[in-house]
């Protein structure tokens, strides 16, 4: 299955943020790649980087953000492409469905239309051919009553409905790619199910980069999983493998801090991204860690079946 | 960001000469202000720098002066009209339901009546000093100053931390003096020095529109004069520019001052800003 | 619904009326020294009692205060707003006259204020950081930092004394006497003051605007917007701009105040015949049956922006039901 | 009925009406007839979804929020009826801690003092003795001597977290309200804290109720577990019997139990809502017919 060529192939992405205290290495070299219809888990803690990621693909960081190496979409560089290139591209080919339900649906406007919107711009469908496809839409995503929803305004929409308008707005262009920022982070367990099982209903075959921090999520979703720790992937593989045996002493440390699995914490806390610590950046609160992983960088390098891990250990 | 850090410390030491020459107003003063000095309307030489006015009194003993009258109309003012409106602000906010009712429903009636002619009326009845006028300029800009420093109280009242000291088993009244006071502190500061900035030129407005203390020297006064009496007419600009220029230039300072003191304590607009 | 809702707005703003009514009367009737001696001080050294009493009589000032307030109360709702001292004519009358040429000026300068205000304040919001927003910024600080009267002064020495391009003040030229008022003339005479007034209110409503673009810009609809690939331009018309207006609203009827203010200097500098002179003259000769009716309708002006902008603000917030207040 | 012997808590039909709007004013049972025990030394879970009124119950049990009716006696004392004054100096025996640690310190005062605030409240000690137990309570929750002079931005999520539980310790409760300590943190930060509380509240003895919406955290957190849907306890019983064998409706749809498990199928009651036990020590509200 590795012999398929991936739909995007992230290269050595490095991103940074200048800020006044200097600058935050969000996603330091970086590479990944999204093979056609499969659901990439993107695991990891605040501040490790998973969230830059999925915004740098799509080029919705703030404008001063420093961005280094290729973002390969079915062989174009994103990255080099103009900014109205882009724009046909955003919703179009590569849809996101953005962290915070709450705020990311304008006020003022009406659902319905705020769907409609993104149905005109890339279908080319007018007035009430565009509003028909937004109720078709919000049917998919199982709002009832789609066609009364379609005109209410975002505030009438409870935390779980908003998610679900969401998705059919970036469903409203059939991408071929779709990236889903934190998608279940504060739902309630039994709306969280919900969500979850749309995902997986509503993407067959398509390619989904599924950003959490929830391992029980990604567990449900995804057939690979990377894991991020301050910036950069330090295991990725299959989701059965990276779960059930993971390699990488943070995977592991991380899948053992699960309440249902021990709660056995990690000491110590996840380093500052303005200076990282020398060698293997989680050499500080790693209880093997030898002398030689407080001095080298280790590479990712495979420990199974495409299965890959950033550890000395292996090397 | 350097350069708002450079206007913060050029007009803090701007306001600061100010209130220099209004302290040793006597030693800088070559005349009294009040006393004939030389003929009327004369243009400025080496003895009237600035010349004098139809009274011959001297322009630029007047002008400084007047730098009194301006720092008390301001200071006096917004520590009067700040004071009040932390104090109501933080009871309003802080205890909520029917106090809260009571007051906000007071404010907004008195917000309805427009404060300038409000304070005109009232300066008509009381004649007050200068003294009295920057304690009711005050005091109507200190309604105002309720409802801001109120908003910020709503959400202070119901944080986390302070319904924690309250479950410490702290009373009211500590926790409105150590929890919700310091936390509102930079945005009174903030209200003070605008606050400052806008009773001057008010005060001075006042002067303007004859409504001013007739026995200080002050500015307003000083254009009132200027205007009425032949300045614009007879194009004597070292009679009409003067006492203007000083109260911009000392508002611009302020002005100043305000803002780069409101991106300091502020960090989130400091990122937003810039 | 919506019909409660208007009619509590309006019940409320009568109640803001009335102690506005009992807040005039209040402060001119407690207070020490009578005015009608205080006028009288005026034009006689010593009033003669016979005529204190004869204006006594007419102003009602030996009846029972209570009395007074009534007949007060009742009669500026019937109207009757009381007899101008200086102007010897009813104050209805006078304040009628004057505020037609206050609007003159008032009105073009707040919609230019508002209009110039918004757009140039998005934009500069938008375009946060950038050299044009800060240069903007800073020039509407620093014009924002120049007292109205003083701003007034200059313009007129500038274009008036100096230049010669409009007249020094007034509203009409000489010829009027024998041409009748000519509308170009008026116009001539009051592009000063109304360009006086526009600067004085378009730092007011530029610095709001621009940050409430602040806060807009950064909210995650926008995100959301550019992620379905909208281009800039779009985005700004029709997701950033509405947000960004809504607390313009209100904010825009609290500047009405301020125009009232700005109008009294403006206008003595000007020379201009409206409620601003009328305020100054008034206040020269203390005439305070005048004042009094400028307190109220300076009330009543400030109450009608309040229940426009209460009316307005549910239609373009959908987020306000109509019958919860719409300012918090 | 539903406890033992040594019960240091004991809730009994409390209720914390809200009413809201202004023209129509409507009445919100945030908690609608509530009665429950803690024993001594023991955690109590609350689960439920948003919004289900678990924040007010838990608020409402230490009077942050006046309840409308119903009693909450605690180790003999009835809290609902002490006066302003009493329960000022009664709260030392019982604190909350609050989901966001951040907003739960002011951003205005160091470590150092907001871990003395408590017991300059109640002038518990002098001026050193201030200082010695400060120092103990930092070592105490995992921090050190330096994040004294630290304001709260300057700390992460966790430390803070460490830091309102050092306050909240500083005055040994015997009863703690924890109202979704962890719901912001990261789980290997979360695995910390939760640990780190599991000790100390072993060390001292400390009666807990724990409001959680993390149906794996209430396992390892609590003893008992107690399921809210809509201002009432629908069930309640040993963690165990009520996570592995859940027989209300809502904690079956809860746990994703499969929906026709007849084993465990629900009570049925003929008339108002009752709590039926079903097992010892686990009670289920009847579903009305």
């Amino acid at each position: 299955m590795t012999t398929e060529e991936p739909l995007l192939e992230v290269r050595g992405l490095t991103v940074g943020f200048p800020t006044v205290d200097g600058l935050v290495k969000a996603a330091n070299t970086v590479d990944l790649e999204i093979r056609p219809g499969e659901t990439l888990a993107l695991l990891g803690e605040t501040g490790s980087g998973k969230t830059v990621l999925g915004m740098a693909i799509l080029r919705l960081l703030q404008p001063n953000t420093r961005i280094e190496g290729e973002i390969l979409y079915r062989g174009r560089n994103l990255l080099s492409l103009s900014e109205g290139e882009m724009q046909k591209i955003r919703g179009r080919e590569i849809a996101v469905v953005l962290q915070n339900t709450g705020t990311s649906l304008n006020p003022v406007l009406r659902v319905g239309d705020q769907i409609a919107e993104a149905v005109t711009l890339h279908r080319g469908l007018r007035g009430g051919d565009a509003e028909a496809a937004a109720v078709t839409l919000l049917d998919r995503v199982r709002i009832f009553d789609p066609a009364r929803m379609a005109r209410e305004y975002p505030h009438r929409f409870s935390g779980g409905m908003r998610e679900r308008a969401l998705i059919a707005l970036a469903l409203a262009c059939e991408p071929s790619f779709l990236i889903a920022d934190e998608p279940t982070r504060g739902l309630d367990a039994v709306t969280k199910r919900e969500i979850l099982d749309l995902f997986s209903e509503i993407n067959p075959g398509r390619s989904v980069l599924f950003i959490t921090h929830d391992i029980e999520a990604a567990a449900t979703l995804a057939v690979r999983v990377a894991v991020m720790y301050a910036g950069e992937i330090v295991e990725i593989g299959p989701v059965d493998a990276v779960l059930s045996s993971p390699v990488h002493p943070y995977t592991r440390g991380l899948l053992a801090s699960l309440p249902e699995r021990g709660m056995r914490p990690i000491p110590g806390s996840s380093p500052s991204l303005i200076t990282l610590p020398p060698g293997c950046r989680f050499s500080p609160r790693c209880t093997r860690a030898v002398g030689r992983c407080k001095k080298e960088h280790p590479e990712l390098v495979e420990v199974g079946p495409d299965h890959d891990a950033r550890c000395m250990y292996y090397d | 960001m350097p350069g708002r850090s450079v206007s913060f410390y050029i007009s803090l030491g701007v306001v600061f000469v100010y209130c220099a020459v209004a302290l040793f107003a006597p030693a800088i003063a070559p005349f009294d202000p009040f006393a004939i000095s030389g003929s009327p309307l004369a243009p400025p030489d080496a003895a009237h720098i600035l010349g004098t006015n139809d009274l011959a009194q001297d322009i630029f003993s007047r002008l400084v002066w007047g730098t009194r009258a301006t720092l008390i109309l301001g200071f006096l003012g917004a520590a009067i009209s700040v004071a009040l409106g932390t104090f109501g602000g933080i009871v309003s906010g802080y205890y909520g339901g029917r106090v809260d009712e009571a007051i906000m429903r007071f404010l907004d009636v008195m917000m309805t009546i427009p404060s300038f002619p409000l304070l005109l009326i009232l300066t008509i009845f009381f004649r007050p000093g200068i003294y009295m006028t920057a304690v009711l300029m005050g005091f109507l800009g200190g309604l105002q100053g309720v409802r801001i420093i109120r908003s910020q109280v709503l959400s202070l009242a119901v944080a986390d931390f302070v319904v924690g000291t309250k479950a410490l088993g702290a009373g009211d009244g500590y926790i409105m003096a150590r929890h919700i006071l310091p936390n509102v502190l930079p945005l009174v500061g903030v209200k003070f020095i605008f606050s400052a900035q806008h009773f001057m030129v008010v005060g001075i407005g006042l002067g303007f529109l004859g409504m001013g203390d007739p026995a200080v020297v002050d500015w307003g006064q000083m254009i009132q004069r200027a205007t009425q009496n032949g300045g614009i007419i007879l194009g004597l600009w070292w009679w009409l520019i003067p006492p203007g220029l000083a109260v911009t230039f000392l508002s611009l300072a302020l002005a100043w001052f305000g803002y780069a003191f409101e991106d300091r304590i502020n960090p989130r607009l400091q990122v937003m800003r810039v | 619904m919506r019909a409660a809702y208007i009619l509590r707005r309006l019940l409320y703003s009568a109640a803001a009326f009335g102690i506005s009514v009992t807040i005039a009367f209040a402060l001119l009737h407690f207070m020490p020294g009578d005015y009608i001696t205080q006028y009288l001080e005026q034009i006689y050294v010593i009033a003669p009692p016979e005529i204190v009493r004869a204006y006594n009589r007419v102003y009602g000032l030996d009846r029972p205060l209570i009395e007074q307030y009534f007949s007060y109360f009742l009669g500026v709702l019937q109207g009757d707003w009381g007899y101008s001292l200086s102007y010897s004519r009813p104050v209805l009358a006078v304040i009628g006259e004057k505020l037609v040429w206050t609007l003159v000026i008032i009105l073009p300068a707040t919609v230019l204020a508002i209009i110039v205000g918004i757009v140039v304040g998005a934009y500069s919001g938008w375009k946060r950081g950038s050299k044009i927003d800060l240069a903007l910024l800073n020039g509407m600080i620093f014009l924002r930092a120049i007292p109205s009267y003083w701003l007034a002064l200059m313009i007129l020495l500038i274009f008036a004394y100096y230049l010669g391009l409009f007249p020094l003040g007034g509203y009409v030229g000489l010829s009027a006497l024998d041409t009748g008022i000519d509308p170009l003339d008026v116009m001539n005479h009051a592009a000063l003051p109304i360009f006086t007034l526009f600067l004085f209110s378009v730092t007011g409503t530029y610095y709001l605007m621009r940050n409430s673009m602040l806060m807009t810009a950064g909210e995650d609809y926008i995100v959301t917007a550019r992620a379905k690939g909208l281009d800039e331009l779009t985005i700004l018309r029709k997701h950033a701009l509405r947000n960004a207006m809504l607390p313009m609203v209100t904010s825009i009827a609290l500047e009405c105040a301020g125009m009232i203010t700005g109008s009294i200097f403006v206008e003595t500098i000007f020379s201009w015949p409206g409620l601003g002179m009328l305020t100054f003259e008034a206040l020269k000769v203390r005439d305070i049956p005048l004042l009094q009716g400028i307190l109220l309708i300076d009330t009543l002006l400030v109450i009608v922006a309040n229940i426009a902008a209460d009316l307005i603000y549910p239609l373009v917030d959908p987020r306000v039901e109509v019958g919860d207040g719409a300012r918090t | 009925m539903m406890h033992g012997a040594c019960t240091m808590i004991d809730i009994c039909d409390l209720k914390t009406y809200y009413s809201a709007g202004f023209l129509h004013r409507t009445e919100v049972r945030a908690v609608d007839g509530v009665s429950f025990g803690i024993e001594k030394g023991e955690t109590l879970g609350l689960v439920g979804e948003s919004g289900c009124g678990k924040t007010t119950l838990g608020r409402s049990v230490i009077r942050l929020i006046e309840p409308t009716g119903g009693r909450v006696v605690f180790d003999g004392t009835d809290v609902t009826a002490l006066s302003r004054k009493d329960l000022r100096r009664f709260r030392r025996r019982m604190q909350m801690i609050f989901q966001d640690a951040y907003t739960s310190l002011n951003p205005r005062m160091r470590v150092s003092e907001s871990i003395a605030e408590p017991l300059r409240i109640h002038r518990i000690e002098d001026r050193a003795g201030i200082d010695r137990r400060v120092r103990d309570l930092i070592e105490a929750v995992g921090l050190n001597e330096e994040h004294l002079n630290r304001r709260p931005y300057e700390l992460s999520g966790g430390q803070n977290q460490r830091v309102v539980l050092a306050r909240v310790l500083a005055l040994e409760p015997e009863f703690i309200v924890a109202d979704e300590p962890t719901a912001g943190l990261d789980v290997s930060v979360q695995a910390q804290i939760l640990t780190l509380f599991r000790d100390i509240w072993r060390e001292y003895h400390t009666t807990c109720l724990y409001i959680s919406h993390d149906l794996g955290v209430v396992r390892a957190m609590s003893d008992r577990v107690a399921v809210m849907l809509k201002g009432r306890i629908v069930e309640i019983g040993q963690v165990a019997d009520v996570l592995d064998h859940p027989c209300h409706p809502y904690t079956r749809l809860l746990v994703a139990a499969p929906v026709d498990d007849k084993e465990f199928s629900c009570p049925v009651s003929a008339g108002a809502p009752a709590m039926v036990e079903v097992r010892p020590g686990h009670w289920v509200e009847a579903t009305a017919r």
